[in-house]
């Protein structure tokens, strides 16, 4: 057991797991947290906190987990590498760490030109792939990046994020396999609409053994209109969404019923796909339609695995 | 004339000056007399060897120095004795057309004909209408100030 | 070649309000190449301040000269004569060359009016992009001569974030995908391999983020 | 009494009507000039019929003594640029007999030496010209003097009378001379017309000519502005004081002297090709004739007669076998011109010659010193009442095979209609073909000649059988050919019946619809410019007229030349015409061409960019934006400029961003002191440094 996580143990255990969003407030509204983490409670392994999603200011991804943790639930704190330096990313991580975090998923993040602060500056100095390695290296090796040793080091079950969509379609495979070297844990996909490019990416995977190396979440998500299916298959790089999709969600009588089934069938889908550890269900500012979600793909009730020392039984796969 | 009755009572002649490229357009502003053609005798032409040579800094000397209105006439696309001038001129005229309106001077006092060398129709319906603008706009904002300025 | 542009009329405009004569200095280098400061933009700016002071019912004196680099003392001193009475110097050279005319003439108010843009080539006449960020420690050799630091807009050293598609960069469709040039060039080059290897964290002390960076050659020092 | 003149005229529908006028201008035709008949007996030359003096219609501008050549008016009533190129004809037929020293005997007009002005204050001699009363009848020129005499370095003003008369050009150069005057403006005429001249003047006056600014006072000015005097009054005020603001920034211009190639290509092989190949040859200059079919001959070998009789193809077969066997002539069939590069005096050009069988093509490279265009012209083919589609409907150049080779058609035909003015849909602008109605006519008299039984109609909008050839409009008219007139808004109806063809047509002047049935329909459709104009013109860098055809320089005055020096235009690429009109130009062609290439030295006045290398930041902008492909950046990195090559248009230097190239005569310093001199702004001298920066 690498950080002991709710998730980890999940995973571990051999169950398909699943994980779901929780976008913090555009407030100091603490109320938002409490309520969605009502929400997902008992629906879900582990809760993505996001950061500063699409460059927009949000409560802080820390402060919402350490929010979210009181609720009982098992949050993925996101950090990006666009609003931090090293220097930061360390010391929240260690902070995050003592708060109770044992999870992160380590992202590049929305270059703020999409944002609601485009004038600013970014920092990257650090990229998501050297994010990854350097909280392995405060794990694993009790360092800090610059070497010095860390006393009391945190240790964070270590996630990655993937596009299967983005071009080129070649290297995407690839991409992962690097952030398995760096250190990645577990890797939470893009939203899956085109489920055969998925199966295409997945099979690419397997072929060099990536999937025995990381657990591997594809993202789903419920699409509320025609309107926003639109939106999304148009304007929203990196994200494809089908035609045959939107026609659907366009024709559609009751639009967020026709998305939450859209959103089963995908699942059901990518379910059969070997390699898939489980699923991350992305509603976003839509977080009711997770319960109901989950419920009626079959996924109920979420295993509930005790903090043993050790593993009871061995792990269906085991991540090197 | 038909322009005589517009001239305005206040004796405003709006002074326009063509940048003419010689091989059209001058000559066809040449030919305008023999031809049985009048145009407005406001309009001054500056002969240029193409309109390639046109520089944004003549258009803005012009107004400087008092023009009401300005005018680029060169030939027709595809048939100009240097290949593209009239293409040149015109990607130029988007920069002179922009500090205009900056300028608050605007990019209506500025135009662009395009001729063969014996159309000397269309260079007198160039003359006449670019004069009439000058007219219907009134004296350059620039020319306007100074007047103030001296008055 | 440094790229920079004009700024705009109106903010040049405020930046020389309340100077009665100026002297206008182009540069006859790079911003001359990229059209922003050469002795031809020195002319027409020139004419349009005078216009627009004009339009504002006063008047503004311009003197025009344009040296060859106003990052070289030798030639900033050409200007010393034109210099005395004018009220400020407006600088069309980049921002080496505002700061060049500020230090050579210490008295005197030195303006800029282009913004510097940072290091292009010329992609064909009248568009320039971006190759060089100036980071201090060369990593091309890494990338198949395509700089991911200066051409990916997050400057990402392992591959493309997930908003690379067809080849453009998901801040802006006219912009391409740092990370698919480099891609297609290893790929070109046959040496694809290379970018499996993680790159580590780069240090950035020989960026500007080191503090300002100056080279010093001993040897060529008196 | 009104002293109106009153008119009495039948209107088409017959009804008499009287106007009243207060002109009535009468369009008389030409007669012989009164002594021509003597001059004619003196000469011992013949004389036609009309008392024109009588040339032959392959040998126009012969006379029917050798050695006498005619040309203009005397051979027959003509328009200014057709006599202008007989003029150069004649010239280069009279050339023939004098090849071994063409061009040595040519005077070199002596001019005093030239005098530096190098150093001086510019002393501006303003001279303004009333042309008669061209100028001063709306100008007020006592105002344009006094005005010009208070603009700045203006030392002497004088008021003339006709500043083109050799006499006040000479006062006008020892004016000059007298008072020590630099600068030359002239408030006149248009510079396009008369720059040369006053440039000469100033040669007279041992000055450089370049020292000249000409106010265009009469065709920009007094003609054009005839209802405003005093505006344009003001006008000649402000245009002269440009002139003098320009005058006082003239530099002297330098002359670049190039060595020219002997040798000219000539791009077609039809008659004017082929006859200018032959002219040119005869004056000792090598020639390279590019022909783009097969076979030699262009239009003529589709001409079977002539309304004047003589044998088109007896004729082609001689002129085919003189420029065979002309070893100064190297003919290259089946090839087209692909690039051309350099200037007037030196050209370097390739073509390519397709190879039979492969569709592939060799290239060859020529060196040359003059190009002729002679590309011709085609007959169109429009899918217009029902050419194309039935054998019964066929153009006027079909019918000359028919009534050549086909005689027993004609012969069985009872009735053959022609249609002329036949336009495509698709073209642009209306013009006259000029050849087809004399076409028309003749083919109708051949016909009757055939088979005088047979029915002919011609229906037309226009008859115009300009001068001598009206004789064959009577004739068909003598001979029962019926001709009547249509309208644009009545064109006649054509439909096949039963394998007849019905031609319906509403007379005007009966005012009835007339239906003609035809065993023949033949059309005059409009001559076209060739499909290659717009590809040659394009490798040429020459301009075409609306239409299509090649423009030359000057509609009147140039009508053999292009702008560009160095290339010659003749025949149906020029615009439609006779094969003796052809004849006549290829013949002009061959003296322009002497006159540039038999000198040793051919000199080019170098209105030409110029690079100031210390400005220059290699940029490169000059070498992307020429349209000629001249500047370079050099071995020492900084742009140049080969005055041979460059075309002056400056591209380049508008778009420098250094301001280091300037373009002579159009120094930016040049171009704005005429800007400023609006406002009153004339530059200090010395501020402007060398004028162009």
């Amino acid at each position: 057991m690498k950080a002991g996580s709710n998730l980890e143990r999940v995973l571990e255990a051999g169950h398909f797991a699943v994980t779901a969003e929780l976008g913090p407030p555009k407030s100091a509204d603490a109320k938002v947290i409490h309520d969605k983490a009502e929400t997902l409670k008992g629906n879900c392994d582990a809760v993505n906190i996001t950061d500063n999603q699409t460059a927009m200011v949000r409560m802080s991804s820390i402060a919402a987990g350490t929010i979210a943790l009181q609720h009982g639930l098992d949050p993925v704190i996101q950090m990006t590498c666009r609003d931090r330096n090293r220097i930061c990313m360390q010391s929240d991580l260690l902070g995050a760490y003592a708060l109770g975090v044992r999870n992160v998923l380590c992202l590049s993040g929305d270059h703020q030109r999409f944002g609601n602060h485009p004038q600013a500056k970014n920092v990257y100095d650090v990229d998501s792939m050297q994010l990854i390695r350097m909280v392995k290296n405060m794990r694993d090796e009790k360092k800090f990046q610059c070497g010095e040793a860390i006393k009391v080091e945190p240790r964070f079950f270590i996630g990655a994020a993937a596009n299967p969509f983005a071009d080129p379609f070649e290297f995407r495979p690839i991409r992962l396999g690097k952030k398995v070297a760096a250190g990645a844990d577990f890797a939470q996909t893009q939203l899956v609409y085109n489920v055969e490019k998925f199966i295409n990416f997945m099979e690419i995977v397997r072929k060099m053994g990536i999937h025995e190396k990381i657990y591997i979440l594809p993202g789903v998500g419920p699409i509320k209109s025609g309107k926003a299916a639109e939106m999304m298959a148009t304007t929203v790089p990196g994200l494809e969404v089908p035609d045959e999709i939107v026609q659907r969600m366009k024709k559609a009588e009751d639009p967020k019923a026709e998305g939450i089934s859209i959103c089963l069938e995908i699942i059901d889908r990518v379910r059969q796909i070997p390699g898939v550890a489980g699923i991350h269900i992305m509603a976003i500012e839509w977080e009711k339609a997770v319960p109901d979600i989950v419920q009626r793909a079959g996924l109920l009730p979420r295993p509930v695995i005790e903090v043993v020392e050790e593993p009871q039984e061995p792990p269906a796969q085991k991540p090197a | 004339m038909e322009n005589e009755a517009e001239k305005s009572p206040n004796g405003y002649e709006p002074k326009v000056v063509a940048f003419a490229c010689q091989y059209c357009a001058y000559s066809a502003a040449d030919l305008a007399g023999p031809t049985g053609l009048q145009y407005p005798a406001n309009v001054r032409l500056v002969k240029l060897p193409c309109t390639g040579k046109l520089d944004v800094l003549y258009i803005l000397d012009a107004f400087e120095n008092g023009a009401d209105a300005v005018f680029i006439a060169g030939c027709l696309d595809g048939n100009c004795h240097h290949v593209e001038g009239p293409l040149r001129a015109k990607r130029r005229l988007v920069l002179a057309n922009k500090i205009l309106n900056e300028l608050g001077i605007g990019a209506d006092r500025l135009g662009m004909y395009q001729m063969s060398g014996g159309e000397s129709i269309r260079f007198v319906e160039a003359a006449r209408e670019m004069t009439d603008r000058a007219r219907q706009l009134g004296p350059s904002p620039l020319n306007q100030r100074k007047s103030a300025a001296n008055e | 070649m440094i790229i920079a542009e004009q700024k705009t009329l109106e903010e040049i405009k405020q930046i020389v309000a309340g100077y009665n004569k100026l002297l206008v200095v182009g540069c006859g280098t790079c911003v001359t190449v990229c059209f922003a400061g050469g002795e031809k933009e020195v002319g027409i700016l020139a004419s349009e301040l005078r216009m627009a002071r004009q339009m504002d019912g006063q008047q503004l004196e311009t003197v025009e000269r344009t040296i060859q680099r106003q990052c070289e003392w030798e030639f900033v001193d050409q200007l010393k004569d034109a210099i005395e009475d004018c009220d400020a110097i407006l600088s069309m050279g980049c921002g080496v060359g505002v700061q060049g005319l500020a230090e050579r003439f210490p008295t005197k108010v030195v303006l800029p009016a282009l913004n510097t843009k940072g290091m292009a080539l010329t992609v064909q006449e009248g568009l320039w992009a971006e190759r060089c960020a100036g980071c201090g420690n060369c990593v091309l050799d890494k990338f198949g001569g395509v700089c991911p630091i200066a051409r990916c807009s997050k400057s990402l050293q392992n591959g493309p974030c997930g908003g690379s598609v067809n080849g453009k960069c998901e801040i802006d469709p006219e912009i391409d995908c740092g990370w698919q040039l480099v891609y297609d060039r290893m790929k070109a080059i046959n040496m694809l391999d290379k970018l499996y290897e993680v790159q580590e964290i780069k240090d950035w002390s020989t960026a500007r983020d080191g503090g300002p960076r100056r080279i010093n050659r001993e040897d060529l020092r008196l | 009494m009104t002293k109106d003149v009153l008119v009495r005229y039948q209107s088409e529908d017959g009804e008499i009507k009287t106007e009243a006028f207060d002109i009535v201008a009468l369009s008389t035709g030409s007669e012989p000039a009164a002594k021509a008949a003597d001059l004619a007996g003196r000469l011992g030359i013949e004389l036609n019929e009309w008392g024109f003096c009588k040339t032959e219609k392959f040998n126009p501008l012969q006379t029917t003594m050798p050695g006498i050549f005619v040309c203009g008016t005397f051979a027959g009533p003509k328009e200014i640029s057709e006599t202008l190129a007989e003029a150069a004809g004649a010239a280069a037929g009279a050339l023939q007999f004098l090849s071994p020293v063409a061009g040595s005997l040519s005077p070199a007009p002596e001019y005093p030496p030239e005098r530096s002005v190098s150093g001086e204050k510019p002393k501006v001699g303003v001279f303004v010209c009333s042309c008669g009363e061209e100028i001063s009848k709306v100008v007020d020129l006592d105002q344009v003097v006094s005005h010009a005499q208070r603009l700045p370095d203006v030392a002497y003003v004088e008021k003339v009378a006709y500043a083109c008369d050799p006499d006040t050009r000479k006062q006008i150069a020892g004016k000059m001379n007298e008072l020590g005057l630099n600068r030359l403006v002239m408030a006149a005429c248009s510079p396009r017309t008369h720059e040369s001249m006053f440039q000469e003047l100033l040669r007279q006056a041992g000055l450089n000519s370049n020292l000249v600014d000409i106010a265009n006072l009469r065709d920009q000015c007094a003609w054009v502005h005839v209802d405003e005097p005093e505006m344009a009054t003001l006008k000649g005020k402000d245009l002269t004081a440009m002139a003098v603001a320009r005058a006082r920034l003239l530099e002297p211009i330098e002359t670049y002297v190039v060595e020219p190639k002997k040798s000219v290509l000539v791009i077609g092989g039809g008659a004017t090709g082929m006859s200018s190949a032959l002219a040119i040859a005869q004056e000792g200059f090598g020639v390279t004739l590019i022909e783009r079919e097969a076979e030699l001959g262009g239009n003529l070998r589709r001409l079977y007669s002539t309304a004047e009789g003589a044998d088109p193809q007896q004729f082609l077969k001689e002129l085919i076998r003189e420029v065979e066997s002309n070893d100064r002539i190297t003919v290259m069939l089946n090839t087209e011109l692909v690039k051309s590069t350099g200037s007037a005096g030196d050209f370097r050009s390739t073509v390519a010659t397709m190879v039979a069988g492969n569709g592939g093509s060799t290239e060859t490279e020529i060196e040359h010193g003059a190009t002729v265009v002679a590309t011709g012209a085609v007959e169109s083919r429009p899918g217009k009442y029902g050419l194309g589609q039935d054998d019964k409907v066929i153009t006027q150049q079909d019918l000359e095979a028919v009534i050549a080779q086909h005689s027993e058609r004609i012969k069985s035909a009872n009735s053959i209609v022609m249609i002329q003015c036949v336009q495509p849909e698709d073209q642009a602008e209306a013009y006259c073909s000029r050849v087809c109605c004399t076409a028309a006519v003749k083919n109708a008299i051949r016909i009757k000649e055939l088979s005088p039984r047979t029915d002919v109609y011609v229906l037309y909008k226009d008859m115009m059988t300009y001068g001598f050839r009206e004789q064959y409009y009577t004739e068909a008219r003598r001979r029962g050919v019926v001709f009547v007139r249509y309208s644009d808004d009545r064109q006649p109806d054509v439909r096949l019946e039963a394998g007849k063809l019905r031609v319906v047509v509403e007379d005007p002047i009966l005012g009835e619809r007339m239906a003609l049935q035809s065993d023949l329909l033949v059309l005059s459709t409009s001559i076209r410019p060739a499909e290659t104009n717009t590809g040659l013109a394009s490798v040429l860098s020459l301009p075409l007229s609306r239409e299509g055809f090649f423009l030359e320089a000057h509609l009147k005055m140039r009508p053999t030349d292009f702008v560009a020096p160095g290339i010659f235009l003749a025949g149906m690429a020029h615009y439609p015409k006779f094969v003796d009109e052809c004849l006549s130009q290829a013949a002009g062609v061959a003296a322009g061409v002497a006159g540039l290439l038999s000198k040793d030295q051919a000199k080019f006045r170098g209105e030409v960019a110029t690079v100031d290398a210390t400005k220059c930041a290699a940029c490169l902008t000059c070498v992307r934006v020429c349209p000629f492909d001249v500047p370079f950046i050099n071995a020492e990195g900084v742009a140049e400029v080969d005055p041979k090559k460059c075309q002056g248009c400056g591209t380049c230097s508008g778009e420098c961003p250094a301001k280091a190239i300037r373009l002579f005569n159009y120094y930016d310093a040049q171009v704005l002191a005429k800007t400023k001199a609006l406002a009153g702004q004339f530059v200090k001298i010395g501020e402007v440094a060398a004028i162009g920066e």
